[in-house]
């Protein structure tokens, strides 16, 4: 009875709420623009170092949010696997005999890998990029430790940690020498934007796999545990 | 009335529809599609709202795509956090709290 | 001159280092913790008289910095604060050699010694503050270092007495912050000064004045245990008797006093504050105090109640002595200041003596106790006559210069009051000094007193013996220049002819 | 008018498959009708001119969120470990 | 010069973060102890270039706003930025000694702590509304991996709560910012500032303003809105909880606030100001009176912190429609009670982790007899314990002066009432933990006695508590510094 009375207040809280975002969405809609970003940004393009304007806003204009948001990737990684088993991945639960899958695994693999390779160099000019075609990536790889292909790279070890760390470091250190060399933190020279841009998309690409994928894996757990200080005891 | 604008309604219907997901449902993983259906719902306000009037508009393209990575990454520690939680405790809501009662209930 | 720029500061830090050096210094360094503490005592004592000589020949100790916008960090010392200091330091020097002896092997005593420095240090603060706000500074840190001494024994008793002075005494700062902060917001930054800042205010404030000083009061009176705001005080005697010495004597009470002579002298100034109609009903309150505390005496069983509940009454004394409006009363208010200081911790000494050396907590085991320690018990006796007030002791003094200021400002009821409150105070303390001499001792005692040997430990024996000569002696040679008398005084002169 | 019509629909199958990923009795027809829901979302930036994020929903919020959650459902609604309190999918 | 300092300031947590990746727990404090010397002069470096120059704008790749990112650095800023390098860096100091390095989960430790704090740089220094949100959630998941880390169910279900608590309130701030984009075109705070002054307020504005703050203040724990932080803050480890309560509530605040500055005039309404500040004083009440029934030392401790946040919150009515001067005063309030809870409740907190490890339990009646043999973490406490309390002269006391002087400065007399009962009903509690402390149980010492190296940490924050108020004029002045509008260095 409480509980039924509870969500039905909720229930209308939370049309109140529609309705308020409704009602300002609209009063928004019909105000007029004061400034236009998109057209500052046509004008800026020929200075980012690449033809596709989204691609240019990720890793030029607002390379600093990107650099923090593979960070945000790199939390989740770490706290994922600083859960995951340490001693053995190969949970023999996790094989499926699944013949189809088996099947289809074996025919979607290559293709996807093609089309995350393609993705990635269509990022420059056409719609793509590192993270479309990072998360292709770690799909063919969750498919194939599903098919229970062993992927020993996985194991929380060093070179799982260098390669959720991969991607990171090069964003950083391009943004360190573009520090040294350049004007600002983050401020690649003109002439070598779109260098840096490709270089910094194909090892981002590769280290969001790598981390998507390492969130995947790691979900079986560990049994292991510290005293709690806040905990009953 | 422009197509934009109206995902951007819908994308306020779908924010409202995540917030009573991820108040009024208890199983962990339904408050995290809750999550997503919300995050979306954002996305579309997002980009709706300034395309209404300017046309395709890159900045919050890159925007929305900087989050979805973000919210990917947050549903995915979730998950983690979730399975590790019924690993140890064998619950999948965070209601019925047996012990951290004492004293200091709200 | 910067080196008295720096003077109060000096007087202040010396216990705050003390205190500090004391709290690293292991448990077990007895000796030099004792030469820490008595060394610093000394040394205060010293910087104190050179600043007494200095402010009675004019010279001026200040410093301040700005501490927040709008507000600033005063220290200065004028008479009315030398007062207090020399009382502190002095007192001070006296209970931490009785505090040594006192606590010779009981455990945390580095902790006790720390809080105890602590405790001086904000007293000496309070003393020097140069404006409200300072004040309020020291008088919080008062409480929170006299906390840990009165909890000191760790039973459930006194922690049960600890809580009751820190509830009473935090709400009461609450209220006095109040007080300060929307004084500050009428009229700015309000340093001390002789003769108030109101005398000519602003008829339109005469209302926020009022509530003001009715929340200043409020909130000092806490710890001069003002009637209804008492509480605390009989309570925290569970305390060691140094402890109930000092804090009964120098710290917090006489905080609260001397707050309340800053707040009607030196903010208000005291034309203002009769001419806004709040000295009369202070005064009732007071008399009522001293009259009420004197009545509970009577019926306190536990000796060191019943010298509490004397405080609650004695302490009122000063109170009603600067709301008598008048030159020669404010002087007896003030001389009790410093009277009532040395005759309670005299009593309280005493009080110490009897319980540590033969164990007696009660008034009716101290049936003959004079003989065994006819030294506590004659200190203990000029204390008890001193508060009843028989000349030629400092009691007597007070009351003399009260009355006589009660008869020039035209407060007949006031010489009722103190008649009465002395009847009291003989009715609560002759028995006592009858037992103690007349009467034949139940059993035997704990320790017979050995030929040859002082009655009790020396660190224990010398301090009441040196306050009760003091209680003759101020009495006696009240006349001489620097004797209390003569600076209270000074200090009325200089708050009255300004 | 066939714009109209195409967008309306979406809207329209976005909300109601929102509606039964959050309400369906069963978690792993939840997730199923998420799954749904993540490729009508990229049908809908498809259809607000913004194929990078059609791409980024595809793989991302369809497949990956997808494959994650499925996997999390069978994880959690098979092995019991310790005390079995509650029933996955009720609500 | 300046250029060097902002590199090394947003570069060198990413970079450790990556460093410490690679190593072990043991190598991994060594690396840190190199970066937090790092970061703190880093950070001392630019305090003092912009108290010495003023503030500047800093546009990062090279690009202004609104089309880039621009770095606001001013007084308060920089001022935030100097007490995340001194409290992190002491928690960092501590944990290095306190975390067991034979877990060999720990090792992420390291990496998490300094993802913590790159975020929380980021925050400070963030002028660009989507950019904060990235810091936002920079510093929300790496906290909510820290409580998670190698944690029992209990510490799992906190760190979930916390983690769904968090996302929601991304999640609401980020619609904030899709109005706000949608409305003004621009991400960048300053530029709708600017805008508003010369323009009528157009309507929908609120809702945006109204999310923003709502989302912000779940983030913060804002009464009704705390119930996530007490378990996640209590559970955590000592030196995690220390950095969660003392840094990462203080930047969603900081983000709020920094939002009604700028905005709240003009799109804010006088109600949406009282209503804040009345759930401000609503969380001051209901904190400290939860804090004194609580049985368990750190509960206590993460309590206070509800209470505590409450008072800042006072901000939004004292800053609204009223005098400069009263306004500047809340301000300088505001910004002094953050300064002085992160210090406090960062000693207490690692004292707090002493006092558990020494005791062995984390019951409140389990400190008996500590005063006793463990003066010294109970000192560290007890000192935390005055500024919290808001005595004289901590830096606690200094903010409740100003917020009382705005408070009857602007004749808003009833936050008046709740600033006093605060001080009292934290006095309740913190006097609990003494009295607990000071009651003699056994005469022997049966106490693990804490490395001094542990000890000796909780008192210097808990010393720079109580000394801010002596200094507040001093920290205040750098805080006012003037502004240098736009042109970078």
């Amino acid at each position: 009875m409480i509980q039924a009375l509870r969500i039905s207040a909720i229930a209308i809280a939370c049309l109140m709420f529609v309705a308020g975002l409704a009602a300002s969405i609209w009063a928004i809609a019909g105000n007029p623009l004061p400034e236009s970003l998109p057209q500052l940004l046509s004008e800026n393009m020929s200075r980012s170092g690449v033809e596709h304007p989204v691609t240019a806003v990720l890793l030029n204009f607002r390379s600093y949010d990107t650099l923090l948001e593979i960070g945000v990737l790199v939390i989740a990684g770490i706290a994922g696997i600083s859960m995951a088993k340490t001693t053995s991945l190969e949970d023999p639960e996790l094989r499926t005999s699944d013949s189809l899958l088996y099947a289809l695994q074996r025919w979607f693999v290559p293709l996807m890998l093609v089309l995350a390779g393609y993705l990635l160099w269509a990022g420059a000019d056409r719609p793509g990029g590192a993270f479309q075609a990072g998360a292709v990536l770690a799909a063919t790889g969750v498919l194939m430790r599903l098919g229970g292909i062993p992927m020993e790279f996985i194991r929380p070890g060093l070179l799982l940690r260098l390669g959720l760390a991969l991607g990171f470091t090069v964003f950083l250190l391009v943004a360190l020498a573009s520090a040294i060399g350049g004007d600002a933190f983050l401020a690649y020279p003109p002439a070598m934007a779109k260098t840096l841009i490709v270089v910094i998309e194909s090892v981002l690409t590769l280290s969001i796999a790598m981390v998507l994928l390492a969130l995947f894996v790691s979900a079986p757990v560990n049994d292991a545990e510290d005293p709690e200080e806040g905990g009953s005891s | 009335m422009t197509a934009p604008l109206l995902y951007a309604l819908a994308g306020a219907l779908l924010c409202g529809l995540g917030l009573f997901g991820l108040l009024c449902l208890s199983h962990l993983l339904r408050k995290l599609l809750a999550f997503n259906v919300m995050g979306s719902g954002v996305f579309l306000v997002m980009v709706g709202l300034p395309q209404h009037q300017g046309g395709p508009d890159p900045v919050p393209q890159a925007l929305v795509l900087t989050g979805i990575v973000v919210a990917i990454a947050a549903t995915a520690l979730a998950v983690v956090l979730i399975r590790r939680y019924y690993h140890l405790s064998g619950l999948t809501t965070l209601d019925a709290e047996p012990t951290s009662r004492e004293g200091g209930q709200e | 001159m910067t080196l008295n720029m720096w003077m109060p500061l000096f007087a202040l830090m010396t216990s705050l280092m003390a205190s500090l050096v004391i709290f690293v210094l292991p448990e077990q360094g007895y000796r030099l913790r004792t030469a820490v503490n008595l060394g610093a005592a000394l040394v205060k004592l010293g910087i104190v008289a050179v600043m007494v000589w200095g402010v009675f020949h004019g010279v001026d100790y200040g410093l301040s910095f700005t501490m927040l916008p709008g507000v600033e960090f005063v220290l200065k010392a004028d008479a009315l604060s030398m007062m207090f200091a020399g009382l502190s330091a002095v007192l001070w020097f006296l209970t931490t050699i009785y505090a040594v002896g006192y606590l010779e092997d009981s455990p945390n005593r580095s902790r006790f010694f720390g809080f105890f420095s602590l405790c001086v240090a904000s007293t000496m603060g309070i003393a020097l503050a140069g404006n409200l706000f300072t004040f309020f500074l020291f008088y919080e840190m008062l409480t929170l270092a006299t906390y840990p001494l009165v909890v000191h024994r760790g039973t459930e008793q006194a922690l049960r007495a600890g809580r009751a002075y820190v509830i009473y005494t935090l709400t009461g700062g609450a209220v006095l912050l109040l007080a300060i902060a929307w004084l500050q917001g009428l009229v700015g930054d309000l340093p001390f000064r002789e003769g108030g800042h109101f005398g000519d205010a602003d008829p339109a404030l005469h209302g926020s004045l009022i509530l003001i000083f009715v929340l200043l009061i409020a909130g000092l009176g806490v710890k001069a245990a003002i009637f209804p705001l008492h509480g605390w005080l009989p309570q925290a005697m569970v305390a060691p008797a140094p402890v109930s010495a000092l804090l009964h004597a120098v710290a917090v009470v006489k905080a609260g006093a001397f707050g309340i002579v800053r707040v009607v002298y030196d903010i208000y100034g005291i034309e203002a504050s009769a001419m806004l109609g709040l000295l009369e009903p202070l005064a009732w309150l007071a008399a009522f105090t001293i009259l009420y505390g004197s009545a509970r005496a009577l019926s306190q069983v536990d000796l060191k109640r019943r010298l509490a509940f004397s405080t609650v009454s004695q302490v009122s004394y000063i109170i009603l002595g600067i709301c008598l409006f008048g030159p020669v009363g404010a002087t007896g208010g003030l001389v009790h200041l410093l009277h009532q200081g040395i005759m309670k911790i005299t009593l309280f000494f005493c009080a110490g003596n009897y319980a540590e050396t033969l164990g007696i907590h009660r008034i009716d085991e101290m049936d003959g106790a004079g003989r065994r320690m006819p030294g506590t018990s004659l200190a203990f006796t000029v204390g008890a006559f001193g508060m009843i007030g028989a000349p030629p002791l400092a009691g007597f003094i007070t009351k003399w210069t009260m009355g006589t200021g009660a008869l020039a400002s035209n407060m007949d009821w006031v010489i009722g009051v103190l008649v009465l409150s002395s009847l009291l105070n003989a009715a609560y303390f002759l028995p006592i000094l009858h037992r103690l001499w007349f009467r034949e001792p139940r059993g035997s005692w704990p320790h017979e007193r050995q030929w040859g040997r002082l009655e009790t430990s020396a660190w224990l024996f010398w301090p009441p013996m040196l306050t009760a000569a003091m209680t003759v002696l101020v009495g006696v040679l009240a006349s001489l220049p620097f004797s209390p008398l003569s600076w209270a005084e000074l200090v009325v002169l200089r708050a009255y002819s300004s | 008018m066939t714009e109209w019509l195409l967008d309306g629909l979406l809207v329209i199958a976005l909300v109601i498959t929102a509606v039964a990923a959050l309400l369906s009795r069963d978690l792993f027809r939840a997730v199923v009708v998420f799954i749904a829901f993540g490729l009508l979302m990229t049908v809908a930036w498809v259809r607000l001119q913004a194929p990078d994020i059609a791409l980024a929903e595809a793989a991302i919020g369809a497949g990956l969120t997808g494959v994650l959650l499925l996997d999390a459902v069978s994880h959690l609604g098979s092995k019991r470990p310790g005390k079995r309190t509650q029933e996955g999918g009720e609500q | 010069m300046t250029l060097w300092l902002m590199a090394g300031l947003l570069f060198t947590p990413l970079a450790w973060a990556v460093l410490t990746l690679l190593t072990d727990f043991s190598r991994g404090r060594l690396v840190s102890w190199a970066g937090i010397l790092v970061q703190v002069l880093v950070s001392l470096g630019l305090w003092l270039a912009v108290a010495r120059d003023g503030g500047f704008y800093y546009g990062l790749g090279g690009w202004d706003a609104p089309l880039g990112i621009e770095l606001r650095v001013d007084g308060l800023a920089v001022t935030f930025v100097l007490l995340t390098a001194v409290v992190a860096g002491a928690c960092g100091l501590h944990a290095g000694a306190y975390i067991d390095p034979d877990k060999p989960w720990h090792r992420y430790f390291w990496p998490l702590f300094w993802f913590l704090w790159s975020g929380l740089n980021a925050v400070w220094l963030g002028g660009d509304l989507f950019n904060l949100y990235v810091g936002l959630e920079l510093i929300s998941l790496s906290a909510v991996g820290l409580v998670a880390l190698g944690g029992q169910a209990g510490a799992l279900r906190a760190s979930l709560r916390y983690l769904l608590a968090a996302l929601l309130g991304s999640l609401a701030y980020l619609l904030g910012v899709a109005l706000i984009y949608g409305q003004f075109g621009t991400l960048s705070i300053a530029g709708v500032a600017t805008w508003l002054s010369d323009h009528p307020v157009p309507s929908g504005s609120g809702m945006a303003l109204a999310l923003m703050i709502a989302g912000l203040a779940l983030k913060t724990a804002l009464f009704p809105l705390h119930r996530w932080l007490p378990p996640a803050h209590g559970i955590a480890k000592s030196p995690v909880s220390a950095l969660l309560s003392a840094l990462v509530v203080k930047a969603s605040f900081y983000i709020a606030a920094r939002l009604w500055l700028e905005l709240g005039q003009p799109i804010g309404s006088l109600a949406a100001a009282q209503l804040i500040g009345l759930l401000g004083s609503a969380a001051v009440v209901w904190g400290s009176w939860l804090a004194c029934r609580q049985q368990r030392l750190k509960q206590v401790v993460a309590y206070s912190s509800v209470a505590q946040i409450g008072y800042l919150f006072l901000l939004f009515p004292l800053t609204f429609s009223v005098s400069e001067t009263v306004s500047l005063q809340a301000q300088q309030g505001m910004t002094l009670q953050v300064i002085s809870h992160a210090l406090a409740k960062a000693a207490m907190f690692l004292a707090a982790g002493n006092l558990i490890l020494s005791v062995g339990s984390n019951r409140v009646d389990a400190l008996a007899g500590v005063s006793r043999f463990l003066p010294f973490s109970l000192f560290s406490f007890g000192l935390a314990g005055v500024s919290l309390m808001s005595l004289p002269p901590s830096g606690g006391f200094a903010a409740k002066w100003l917020l009382l002087q705005a408070s009857l400065g602007s004749g808003q007399w009833w936050w008046v009432l709740v600033l006093l009962a605060g001080g009292l009903l934290s006095a309740a509690y913190i006097f609990r933990i003494y009295r607990a402390s000071f009651l003699e149980s056994s005469g022997t010492d049966q106490f693990f006695h804490p490395s001094r190296s542990l000890e000796v940490i909780p008192l210097i924050l808990a010393m720079l508590a109580l000394g801010l108020g002596l200094a507040s004029d001093q920290v205040l002045t750098v805080m006012a510094l003037p502004f240098e509008g736009e042109g970078a260095p």
